[in-house]
């Protein structure tokens, strides 16, 4: 066990899995040289050589698309996307051809390729370092999807994410890339995809959250006076439907969290399930808190933007 | 001489996959009309493109096909009724593109650019000596997954090869509305790579542009980009309707230079060619097309579960969910 | 009035609407020599000219990125994308500039940008001809989102499209584009955004749907013995909550049905929203009948994806 | 000799605007340092090709910055303290672009390519003598959107005019990994466009390739590709720390050959410039800068209310839903 923060804990991933696995290499913007802007990928260059460890021009479509190719050759690639927003212009490969390709060659072929990036708001930063893209990449059939709240998650949900045999996206909160610190498994760790964690137990309500929202979840349970569970989703896709129906059986309420755009909104999926699947669990509506149909804004607003403790709690008083 | 590498039985072999192609094709016009494929992407006259340049590769070399190679797989001896199924919607028309190094048609225009980038860089990182050729429209040029992709390629120093079908239309668009350049080979200079400009018509002209290119890309030289010049002589697809834009008399001075007769010529005066071998080509593509036809109808209609076979390996536990 | 099509009123309202307005201007991928893909354009080029039916290079990123320039210099462009799966590359020009270059003007330039495709499956063609892209569009703030169902429609919401100040992105049901045929108004037809239409009354249960599956749920509706209320939502950005919740409330049941994949689709949107604003007023869950998160499949089995009149109605059955 | 069409009273204004930028960006560094600006993208030793390329415009003519740009505005006469807000995340450092004629800082990589393209376009087909000038960096030429741009631009036969930063580095990436092309000014040639390369050092080259570019453009002969070379001498952004990926003697080296007092000396030696001038023009610079931090600092913070102010002209009714 070591003590580490969360793009700590990302960059032990990275080594233990391409110490693991030669044929696991990284690419992207900045990875090799500088280890990354935020020093996730640092050390695997100067470790594993320029062939595991790829600077690459500035191209994000070229960057996912070249890794569609890698495969091909048998590769694993591990793909860094600088920043939520500067991943966009990879989506065209994401849906057309990495979340089709298998199916394409019917099932034949493996394209194990995984993404990472840093995403959420909160940094005080200049626009489009803010972004909380989820609904992009889950909505794309053949992909899946997690986020990480902790460092343990953080690094064994990559770990899980490069062994997939599917195309993965890991979204790393990087509010809290060095203020989310703590034990963290040495060497091999993997955390399954598909499996939601319960972050604190409680038996009034539910607030389901990820990413950087699940310690606003923790802190809004802690001023609250009402017993909140809090699940921390992690996998996206596939989802842990049983923990979430299991915790609603339970508290008959739920409060759903994230930053990203309420309309669509990952929120509006688990809401949607909830209402289709518990209803008759339920004593009061379904609330999301969520960030707002609107672009996300300059940083000295950005604190109404993103879903915070207040609003949070707000949501869970209104519900009794 | 052009085709001066090749052998008369060389020659003969190439001459046949032209016909293969070129049977393949007007088949499939035929078979749409009937009804028996659906929208089909005719390719008349771009078989000395397809033939030549795939003639410079082995079979451990990788194809990048559009949609307008949907065929080429069968210069790898892919069964015509693969293809066939591909363009009447059935699944067995999918293939692993490792049973044949020939990745699937690539339907979103230049987006498989950067697949052969990676493929062939990723070959390369192996040492194992692929070559990769992808295959795209002059169209395709405009896109930035064309330009990202052979940026990668040439940065990498990727053994691939890029081969640009500049058949001067994209659907009704033509080249002056595509680009400004003066050829579509200058392009490779802002790559720092050679650019190639070749007759599209003329099989053994690709084919040496091609084979260039192969063995330099083998030697680590790095990606070469062809464009290959002709004009379409025939619908971008089954489903256009060419006459609101192009000029019909000028297709017809084009389908007058096909380039199978025009091949099938130039081997007859090398004395390789006699009217039996031009004979058994033909019906050798014929009966290929029949028995295809045939397995392809034969084959009975998909189960509709294949829906949730093969979009995941390990698939979320709530697929079926809709 | 006159009887067309569903596509021939798409070309009618662009007639209309670059006549009323000399800077409105069309540009795409063959949309003036050819007249588009689908004819949505034709006669365009020769009435108004090259300079207000542009054939551009194939380029859609190109395209909406010339579009925001285009705005800069006072033109209302129009853009087509000639499928829905070919829209891909422009989603980076639509995240990062088209829904944030108003904010980014502090309120100050508009961008009355309309984006128009054909979209949606059933068609019996090869793959990426096929997809119902909307979640992409619709969860994309700064951006508002139509689909007709009905040539009246594609009408009025095209010019509404037109004439928003705001970027507006129209899908087209493609299936009905020759079959939906009716009543189009001469000239001058706004159908504006943000009203849902009661395509059928009824009492039991509440069907919501857009585009091709609108028809769908109507035929079922037909086959059904218990009474259902059809809402043609039309407009997913602005929408028409007093509509759905009205229905609701009436009614008491509800089944979603749209084409594009399960997870975070536009569906997903609708449920949280009952979920949130009408749990008191539900007699069982909320259900959604809708594509499968999988790849659009092949055509010879695509009828078993998309949505079917047996899938609606064994939905409805199912809440009695 | 470069230049050669500017006046004296020219020459003075030019190195009027030099100071001012360079100002600007030496007082930003201090600013982020005292935590009055958020992390900012350095451009000191850009000077002169921001000055220089500008200064062939007139205040019709659009600029398209990216965020290396940010202060460009100060050469239009814009508020130091615009910029300053920008940088601080103060709604107030939003502008209006038609009020300046100058485009949004552009965050994200080239994608204001195709906005310049469109501009010049669009003023162009309203017979307008608009030129549109973008400026991106050397990494930015590896991207889709440039490439799409360039190439709309030059299809539109648009006057537009595409400077491209060659620093050398993209953060940590440098050229021989962004591209295998001898010069960024070949990319021009697939473009079929004129391509330039000049010293990003000599404000009086790039100035003279920018005027030969937009008189080019206003003429009607379509876009030009500038390449200003020169070496990035500071950190990628206050952010960054070079030291990791930089040879810091090479830095060192670029230092001294800073393009300001290059040009200083230069209208020196021609007599154009005094030490009284020199010392006007810095005292201006930093007076302009005390306001402009001032006026910032002295502005009420932005009421959160802003969130729903200007996403929509019309918003949707549940806007405040979240
Ligand atoms: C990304 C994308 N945009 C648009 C289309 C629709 N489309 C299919 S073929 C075609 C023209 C392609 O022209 P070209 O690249 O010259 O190839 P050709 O068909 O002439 O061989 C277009 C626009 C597409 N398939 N993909
Ligand atoms: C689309 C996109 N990808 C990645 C980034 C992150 N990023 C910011 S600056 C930069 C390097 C840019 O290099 P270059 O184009 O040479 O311009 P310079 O900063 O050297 O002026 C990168 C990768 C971004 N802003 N946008
Ligand atoms: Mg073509
Ligand atoms: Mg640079």
């Amino acid at each position: 066990m070591a003590d580490l923060t969360l793009v700590e804990a990302v960059n032990d991933a990275l080594h233990v899995e391409l110490a693991r696995d030669d044929n696991v290499l990284v690419l992207g913007e900045d990875v090799g040289r500088a280890g990354g802007v935020f020093r996730a990928t640092a050390g695997l260059l100067e470790r594993f050589g320029a062939d595991r460890c790829v600077d690459t021009p500035l191209a994000e479509a070229g960057i996912l698309g070249a890794a569609v190719g890698l495969c091909m050759a048998g590769w694993r690639p591990v793909c860094e996307m600088q920043y939520d927003a500067f991943s966009y212009p990879c989506l065209d490969q994401l849906i057309t051809h990495v979340g089709r390709y298998r199916w394409r060659s019917g099932g034949r072929m493996e394209f194990p390729i995984t993404i990472r990036m840093p995403y959420g708001g909160g940094v005080r930063a200049p626009e489009l370092h803010d972004d909380s893209p989820e609904t992009y990449y889950v909505h794309t059939p053949g992909i899946k999807v997690a986020i990480p709240s902790t460092p343990a998650d953080a690094k064994g949900l990559l770990a899980a994410a490069i062994r997939d045999p599917d195309p993965v996206v890991i979204f790393e909160p990087k509010l809290v890339y060095r203020t989310a610190r703590g034990e963290v498994p040495d060497g091999d760790h993997v955390v399954p995809l598909g499996r939601a964690r319960v972050a604190r137990e409680g038996d009034d309500v539910t607030l389901i959250a990820y990413g950087a929202m699940v310690n606003v979840c923790e802190q809004a349970a802690d001023a609250l006076d009402v017993s909140c569970e809090v699940i921390d989703i992690r996998s996206l896709r596939p989802l842990d439907e049983a923990a979430i129906l299991a915790s609603v059986a339970k508290t008959g309420r739920v409060v759903i969290v994230h930053e990203a755009p309420r309309t669509a909104g990952f929120g509006a999926e688990l809401a949607a399930l909830i209402a289709e699947q518990a209803i008759f669990d339920l004593q009061g509506p379904v609330l999301r808190v969520t960030g707002f149909d609107v672009p996300y804004p300059y940083w000295t607003i950005e604190d109404a933007y993103v879903p915070s403790v207040e609003r949070v709690a707000a949501a869970v008083r209104s519900l009794f | 001489m052009p085709g001066d590498a090749l052998t008369d039985t060389d020659l003969l072999e190439l001459y046949r996959r032209m016909v293969l192609l070129r049977t393949y094709d007007e088949r499939s016009v035929v078979y749409h009309r009937q009804g028996r494929i659906g929208t089909y992407a005719i390719y008349w006259n771009h078989e000395a493109i397809q033939a030549g340049a795939t003639f410079a590769l082995t079979d451990e070399d990788w194809i990048f096909p559009s949609y307008r190679e949907s065929a080429i797989g069968l210069v790898r001896g892919m069964p015509a009724e693969t293809i066939l199924q591909w363009w009447r919607g059935h699944p067995s028309g999918w293939w692993s593109p490792a049973d044949w190094n020939v990745a699937s048609i690539c339907v979103p225009i230049a987006t498989h650019v950067p697949h052969a980038a990676g493929l062939a860089w990723g070959k390369k990182l192996r040492d194992e000596p692929t070559v990769a050729m992808a295959f795209f429209g002059d169209g395709a040029t405009s896109e930035g997954a064309f330009h990202e992709g052979v940026n990668f390629a040439a940065v990498m120093n990727a053994p691939a090869v890029f081969v640009c079908n500049n058949n001067q239309w994209a659907i009704s668009t033509p080249i002056e509305a595509q680009t400004r350049a003066e050829t579509l080979a200058d392009k490779a200079v802002g790559y720092g790579i050679p650019g190639v400009r070749v007759d599209g018509l003329d099989v053994l002209a690709v084919y040496d542009a091609a084979r260039e290119a192969v063995e330099r890309a083998r030697a680590g030289g790095g990606p070469t980009l062809i464009e290959a010049v002709h004009y379409r002589a025939a619908p971008h697809a089954t489903a256009d309707d060419p006459r609101a834009y192009i000029d019909l008399a000028r297709v017809e001075e084009e389908r007058a230079r096909e380039c199978v007769g025009r091949f099938e010529k130039l081997l007859r005066e090398r004395g390789v060619l006699s009217d039996e071998l031009v004979e058994s080509a033909r019906k050798d593509a014929e009966d290929l097309m029949r028995a295809g036809i045939a397995a392809a109808e034969a084959e009975a209609p998909p189960d509709p579960e294949l829906l949730f076979a093969h979009a995941y390996v390990d698939p979320p536990g709530n697929l079926r969910s809709g």
